[in-house]
């Protein structure tokens, strides 16, 4: 993928879209996990996506962040061509990730894991060199305070439980300041009362950047209130509200029928 | 994937003895070559043996820091860290050969007795520069510095990890063994070099080179504890304990995992270096069979012993291994192996931790 | 393997350990004439230990054959042995315990010529005495070490005299095959210089090296055979060393290489290496050493009494490094018994000049070079694993540790 | 055997005036004599064509000639002895063995050779042949010719001409001479090329014939030693690949790093010898011992696995690091363990005679038959291994564990007894490859050690879980390293393939044959 060949972007429009998919397919050993699939996400926008087991969604937050690289297609970033980077590379460009299964430093405190994450120089001197700042100390306590950990700060990741975890991992991706949220099923293991806290808080970010979220959990979704995307056998079924969507006879049949 | 067993170095009240216990055990270890000194029949009197042993067992430990720094806190297993220890052996053994001068068995000016020997007429170009002991403690650090990060390189840019960069590394030490076992590489083939005579003016195989020798190593692992312990309590240290939980999520968080691996491995690869530079003048020989992998394996093993992930564990392990086997080889010469073959089994398998494991109270 | 050895072991190891335990502490001080110590530092473990358990062994034997005789200057002896595992840095760092620690009045050990250089430097500055009793390269002297193997014009030279001599099959051309370490470079080089002074040209030496350990010699030998072809009769000389030796001659064998054809002489095969070996396609090849375990005579025949009793396997063989050991601690005892001490400054003039009617049959002398005069031997391969001596020296030959065909010695002072 | 010496005296008599009967006893004392004596006294006990000749060179040749203190020269017959001279019967009471050294066996093989040429026996006239060939004369011409002119057997016949041209070549025949050369250059062997040469020294006339002789024979060695290079590398490949099928199992299957691996290769080979051993008190088992110590090395050895996987291993799945550490420490044990039962030595492990020797394969190519034998016994265990894997059930619940063990587990499968049994396979196939290594390398304590390095790279290499990717690992390190070795020497040429492994592991992190797809991205 050239420059030259990929579609010239707006940029006099007032909201050029964040993220940019076109074409994108992935083949592993001819099987095809992404078909030709496209997504454009707004600045600001909080989105949803949902999409049977298998449907792609996985792949396609692999693609953004530059796990997997595409067999074909366009992905960008604002104007940065994402199937060139690496994943550190991406990240400091300002794209954030919670994985499906929450992942973090077991090893390591909360206000550890939450320290790593916080946007600073990445170098490995530079790490040498850290030292933890007023303001710095001030913004994880208050991300902690966010996300409901602050008791537990000095308490090993290891000994979280699954929600706290869960929690854990969303205010590392706070920490990381970054301009889109790429957040994989986040409510899953939660309580009721923790879903609808996680709910309004990724509206809540959502105003100032944009979230993709994927999620089984249709409750969730629609408490999100955002536009939705459908994903089937690596493309996109359907796209609108998540009314529009739950009457669409094609998402009725992938996920009832057949 | 790698290995998630715990722990960083115990907080709190249990770090203030862990210090305390260090300084003791450093105190103690300096008043060695001065106990040498005491007339032979004093009750306190510690033999040439003691203190030889004892100065060869600091640079095992500084070797045993080395590698705990990259597998016991960025995860990386290098099988190979032998090889590094090794080289830095021989450079400063290619000094130490310049050092004979004409008192070798043929009596040439600048060529050491072998060169002599296989007909070498000048000095290989990358002998030059070997008589200066600057140059020599440079290239100590540099050269296996310069191999650490070519191999790390391309090792850690294609995320080679785990397992399979401990097969890369262990051919790594095992080519180096098979290339300098060659008489044609210009380093004296399978004798190596031996019989040197001095070091900085100092006669060796005097007691007071024997001291010299033995401060030096200890001044070398003061420093290397302390170098460690400031990357370890660094957060860099929390970046490489996140490296080796979790490789790819602290690439997402946007961590250049591949500079902080070359980092880490590069310096250790460099202060295992140095302390095969401290070590070949203590023991007056350097062979090709340094970089056996068995030997690589060994050193690996003196940090599980000890407790990996814990500096105190990597110093504890090459201690009690080695003066293990120092004791075994002369009560059991024929058993010692099944001694020792039987601790490494039973380490892994009952003490994750190792021996630090059994004093420390933290739970995981 | 008889269980014979073990439990000798147990009985060192229970001595170590009383010695290891009061190592920090005052010795014990032995009621009356303490016993005289005989480290033994010879590999027991790793690669070495197929060739320096067998030594480890001759010299226990020795120890018990010299108690069996009320022990020396009215003393008893012990052995202190270690195990220096094959680690050359090991080799040092034993010397030095069995010196400082265990305070041993003479050692006897080493194999290879690395853990040689190795320990050198150990003995000198402790001034202690080692007995080295293996075949090397020579090319060094050392006041501490007295040498009771073969310097190479003990064994390289005689043997490629035959080789060359209407008897060893008139060869012209040779193949010098060895492995890559300071032995057989050296032997080869002293022997391309004799070769040279015999008119036997470069373009009719083929020189080549291996690894230790080396075990795929199809290569090696089928260019051994092209060379062979070029209209000369042509022979090998092996100096391959220890593990290499059985797949070497397991492909001479394959490849149809008979000794009427291109024989092979080697200067580290003897009958401990061919008791791996199915010698019957190697029959006629050949082996040059100092003794021979298929020697006639009385002091032969003691010595294979001594050790088959002392190993408790009538079918255990000899070889030359062990014959070497043998000569090297009667030569010692008698040192002893004539300086009336263990001290080292006392025993070390009284080696010098000492002789004794070896098992080879031939008296050998101490010289002042800290080396033997000794006969030379070839033999040939029999079916049976033995060898079958074809050829010897009429006399005794004083070893020449500095070799004449080196250069570099031409100045040197003999 | 009378009917025989008769026709022996009778082609003598016609082939040769007869010579004085007394020659034969007088020619006899010499092999009383120094080495010297006896090579000249074999040489003349050759030329002679006496038939009584015959018993004395055999009797020489076994080493069951013997020399009485007086001289006499005994000969056996049934089971006494007979005076070699007189023929009666003699007491051999303080007689000892006549020694050969090579120059007499050099000498024998000639004499009996030219005795041997009449033998009945069709080998025995080609052996006859060839040892003329070797030890030519001009005296041979007339006997060869002879020969050849009765010969029925085409190669023997082809042995004999060649050996005719041999004797040739020395002869004054200036024409048989030339005839020579050509039938030489077309032989195209190593032995032709170095008579050629010899003679080209001494006859200076006929350099541009011995030339365009040698010149053929060159361009025919050059495709065999190119053939012959081929076989080696397959060879070397057939050993790394017996030693790293178990691995592939073990590691690229199971995940687990064993470090024993050389060590159980070394059991497999002292399996092997004590079946030997065992067998070589059942004479009628005897012949057999290396077929039967290929099941008994697979068992052993599994057996061990099965201990090992069950008593230790299986505390430390998911740990590899872990394991790889204490598996070397059972290394370790193992090795020192075999050391104190069986001593430090070599133990002797002898080759069945169809193991021996070279086989001549169409256009010459020499391959040697024990290694020829390791290139099939390798392809045979791959096939097995492949069909327990592909074909069984221990296959199937193997590969069901591995894939996903929780759902094996639930579908009844008992994961623990496929851990054990797959980790007991992986180590039996070490132990065969121990079988196969004793007929090349030493059966010690250190054989496996040699192994384990080369071993591990080809799993890598050829890429982890695949059987294709070690046999096509094996066997492309193989073939480099030996096409290497006449530029680099064996130990350099070692060292740039693994140099050049590491590098390409850089573009193929998994290996030649990687296995794509998500579930290797786990």
């Amino acid at each position: 993928m050239s420059d030259e060949i990929s579609p010239p972007l707006d940029r006099t429009k007032p909201a050029a879209p964040v993220l940019y998919l076109d074409g994108v397919s992935v083949v592993f050993d001819g099987f095809r996990a992404l078909n030709n699939l496209s997504l454009v996400v707004d600045p600001g926008e909080l989105r949803a996506i949902i999409g049977p087991n298998g449907a792609g969604k996985t792949t396609m937050m692999d693609v953004i962040t530059g796990k997997t690289r595409p067999t074909a297609g366009v992905v960008r970033f604002r104007d940065h061509d994402l199937t060139r980077l690496d994943e550190a590379s991406i990240a400091n460009l300002g794209i954030g990730r919670k994985f499906q299964k929450p992942t973090m430093f077991d090893a390591l405190t909360v206000f550890e894991n939450l320290e790593l994450a916080l946007k600073a120089p990445r170098g490995p001197l530079a790490c040498l060199r850290w030292a933890l700042t007023g303001e710095a100390r001030r913004r994880i306590e208050s991300v902690m305070e966010e996300v409901g950990l602050a008791a537990r700060a000095q308490d090993r990741a290891a000994i979280l439980s699954h929600g706290q975890r869960q929690w854990l991992e969303i205010g590392m991706l706070l920490m990381q300041d970054p301009e889109l949220l790429l957040v994989d099923e986040p409510v899953a293991g939660m309580t009721d009362q923790e879903t609808e806290h996680t709910a309004a808080l990724l509206v809540r970010i959502a105003g100032k950047r944009s979230v993709v979220v994927v999620e089984h959990d249709l409750e969730f979704v629609r408490a999100l209130g955002s536009k939705v995307t459908v994903l089937c056998e690596g493309s996109m079924l359907s796209e609108g509200s998540i009314d529009h969507v739950q009457n669409d006879p094609r998402v009725i049949e992938v996920y009832l029928g057949r | 994937m790698s290995a998630t067993l715990a722990s960083p170095a115990p907080a709190g009240t249990g770090r203030l003895t862990i210090r305390l216990v260090l300084l003791g055990a450093v105190l103690l270890l300096a008043l060695l070559p001065a106990l040498n000194r005491l007339p032979a029949d004093s009750a306190l009197h510690v033999s040439d043996f003691i203190v030889s042993i004892t100065g060869k067992w600091i640079t095992y430990a500084i070797l045993a820091l080395a590698i705990d720094l990259a597998w016991g806190y960025a995860g990386i297993l290098s099988l190979g860290h032998g090889a590094f220890f090794a080289l830095g052996g021989y450079a400063i053994g290619m000094h130490l050969m310049r050092l004979i001068g004409p008192r070798g068995v043929y009596g040439h000016p600048t060529l050491p007795d072998f060169m002599v020997f296989l007909g070498y007429k000048d000095l290989p170009w990358y002998w030059l520069g070997f008589e200066h002991f600057p140059y020599a403690i440079l290239m100590a650090m540099a050269v296996p510095g310069a191999l650490a990060a070519v191999v790390g390189y391309l090792a850690f840019r294609s995320r080679i990890t785990g397992v399979y960069l401990s097969i890369i590394t262990q051919a790594m030490t095992y080519a180096l063994m098979l290339a300098f076992f060659r008489n044609d590489m210009g380093f004296g083939g399978n004798n190596g070099f031996t019989d040197f005579k001095e070091l900085l003016g100092m006669p060796l195989n005097t007691a007071n080179a024997r001291a010299a020798l033995f401060y030096a190593s200890l001044a070398l692992l003061v420093a290397s504890v302390l170098i460690c312990a400031r990357i370890t309590r660094s957060k860099l240290g929390r970046v490489l304990v996140a490296i080796r939980d979790a490789e790819s999520r602290v690439r997402f968080l946007g961590y250049d995992v591949t500079r902080h691996k070359l980092f880490v491995f590069v310096l250790s690869a460099m202060l295992a270096g140095l302390a095969g530079a401290l070590y070949v003048p203590q023991v007056g020989i350097i062979n090709p069979g340094e970089f056996s992998p068995g030997n690589s394996i060994e050193a690996v093993i003196w940090v599980a012993v000890g407790g990996r992930g814990t500096l105190v564990g990597a110093l504890l392990g090459a201690f009690s291994v080695n003066a293990l086997k120092t004791w075994l080889t002369t009560v059991a010469p024929d058993l010692w192996l099944f001694a020792l073959g039987g601790l490494f089994v039973a380490v892994t398998l009952f003490l994750p931790r190792g021996l630090v494991g059994l004093f420390s109270k933290t739970t995981t | 393997m008889t269980s014979k050895p073990l439990i000798m072991t147990r009985r060192a190891a229970l001595t170590g350990l009383g010695t290891a335990l009061a190592l920090p502490a005052i010795r014990p001080a032995w009621a009356q004439g303490a016993p005289i110590k005989v480290g033994v530092l010879h590999s027991l473990s790793g690669t070495m230990a197929i060739s320096e358990t067998a030594l480890r062994d001759t010299v226990l034997m020795m120890v018990d054959y010299a108690n069996s005789k009320g022990g020396l200057l009215g003393r008893k002896l012990e052995a202190v042995v270690v195990d220096p595992a094959s680690n050359w840095p090991l080799f040092a760092e034993k010397a030095r315990e069995l010196l400082q620690v265990h305070k041993v009045d003479v050692t006897f050990g080493c194999w290879t010529s690395v853990s040689r250089k190795s320990v050198l430097p150990v003995f000198e500055e402790l001034k202690g005495l080692l007995f080295y009793p293996v075949q090397y390269e020579g090319e060094e002297e050392s006041p501490n070490i007295f040498y009771t193997g073969a310097a190479p014009n003990q064994q390289a030279i005689p043997a490629v005299e035959y080789l060359m001599s209407p008897d060893g099959g008139d060869a012209r051309r040779i193949v010098l095959l060895g492995t890559d370490y300071v032995y057989p470079r050296t032997t080869n080089r002293i022997l391309r210089g004799f070769l040279t002074s015999k008119g036997i040209g470069n373009a009719d030496i083929m020189e080549e090296y291996t690894p230790f350990g080396h075990s795929d010699w199809q290569g090696i030998v089928s260019r051994v055979k092209r060379f062979a072809s070029e209209g000369k009769k042509t022979a090998i000389v092996s100096t391959i060393n220890g593990d290499a030796n059985v797949p070497f001659y397991r492909e001479l064998g394959n490849q149809g290489i008979k000794a009427e054809d291109i024989p092979c002489i080697a200067f580290s095969v003897g009958e401990e290496e061919l008791a791996g070996i199915d010698t019957r396609p190697l029959v006629g090849h050949l082996a040059a050493w100092n003794y021979f375990m298929s020697v006639k005579g009385a002091p032969n025949e003691e010595f294979l009494k001594l050790w088959q009793a002392y190993i408790k396997n009538p079918k255990r063989v000899t070889n030359d490094p062990m014959e070497a050991t043998y000569t090297g601690f009667r030569m010692w005892m008698q040192a002893v018994q004539k300086a009336g001490t263990t001290a080292v400054a006392q025993v070390t003039p009284a080696l010098i000049g000492q002789t004794l009617m070896a098992p080879c049959g031939y008296e050998e002398t101490m010289l002042p070079n800290h080396h033997l005069s000794k006969p030379v031997f070839i033999g040939e391969v029999q079916a049976d694993g033995q060898f079958n001596i074809v050829w010897k020296t009429p006399t005794a030959v004083p070893a020449e540790n500095w070799s004449q065909f080196i250069p570099e010695n031409a100045n040197r002072k003999k | 055997m009378t009917r025989f010496i008769l026709r022996i005296a009778v082609f003598l008599l016609l082939a040769l005036p007869a010579r004085a009967q007394d020659a034969f006893t007088g020619a006899l004392p010499g092999l009383a004599g120094g080495f010297g004596e006896i090579a000249a006294s074999v040489e003349r006990l050759g030329s002679l064509g006496d038939p009584r000749a015959l018993p004395v060179l055999r009797a020489l040749q076994d080493g069951t000639l013997r020399k009485a203190a007086d001289g006499r020269l005994l000969v056996p017959q049934g089971t006494g002895f007979v005076d070699a001279a007189t023929g009666q019967p003699a007491d051999a009471a303080g007689a000892e063995a006549v020694r050969l050294n090579n120059r007499v066996r050099q000498a024998l093989r000639g004499a009996l050779g030219r005795l041997q040429l009449v033998s009945p026996d069709a080998a025995e006239r080609g052996a006859a042949a060839e040892a003329i060939f070797r030890s030519r004369g001009a005296d041979d011409v007339p006997l060869l010719q002879a020969a050849i002119r009765r010969e029925a057997v085409p190669e023997v016949r082809a042995k004999m001409e060649l050996a005719l041209a041999a004797a040739q070549l020395v002869a004054s025949d200036e024409s048989a001479k030339r005839e020579a050369v050509a039938r030489l250059g077309a032989a195209g062997t190593v032995e032709a090329r170095a008579l050629l040469l010899e003679a080209r020294a001494t006859n200076p006339g006929m350099a541009t014939a011995i030339d365009v002789s040698i010149a053929s024979i060159d361009r025919t060695l050059s495709f065999r030693r190119a053939a012959e290079t081929l076989f080696q590398g397959l060879s070397l490949g057939s050993v790394l690949l017996l030693a790293a099928l178990g691995l592939a199992v073990t590691f690229g299957v199971m995940g687990v790093i064993n470090m024993a691996h050389g060590e159980f290769v070394m059991l497999g080979a002292y399996a092997t010898y004590m079946v030997q051993e065992f067998c070589r008190g059942v004479p009628w088992l005897a012949p057999w011992s290396l077929l039967l110590s290929v099941p008994a090395a697979f068992l052993v050895t599994a057996a061990c696995g099965a201990a090992l996987e069950r008593g230790l291993i299986r505390h430390l799945y998911g740990r590899p690091l872990e394991t790889l550490l204490m598996t070397f420490g059972v290394g370790m044990i193992l090795q020192q363990a075999v050391r104190l039962a069986f001593g430090a030595q070599n133990r002797e492990v002898i080759s069945p005679a169809w193991m021996q020797g070279t086989l001549t394969l169409p256009g010459g190519i020499a391959v040697t038959q024990n290694r020829l034998w390791i290139i099939v016994f390798g392809l045979i265990v791959l096939a097995l291994v492949f069909a327990a894997i592909r074909l069984t059930r221990f296959g199937l619940e193997m590969r069901a564990v591995v894939q996903n063990r929780r759902i094996a587990a639930t579908m009844g499968i008992r994961t623990g007894r496929v851990d054990a049994m797959t980790f007991a396979f992986g180590s039996g196939l070490a132990g065969l490859a121990g079988v196969a290594l004793s007929q090349i390398d030493n059966v010690s304590p250190n054989l496996g050690t040699g192994y384990i390095i080369d071993s591990f790279m080809v799993v890598v290499f050829g890429g982890v879980g695949s059987l294709a990717g070690t046999l096509v690992g094996a066997m492309t390190l193989g073939v480099v390293n030996k096409v290497l070795e006449p530029w680099a020497g064996a130990v350099l040429a070692k060292v740039f393939v693994l140099v050049a492994i590491m590098l390409f592991i850089q573009r193929r992190p998994k290996g030649l044959f990687a296995l794509k797809g998500r579930a290797a991205e786990s």
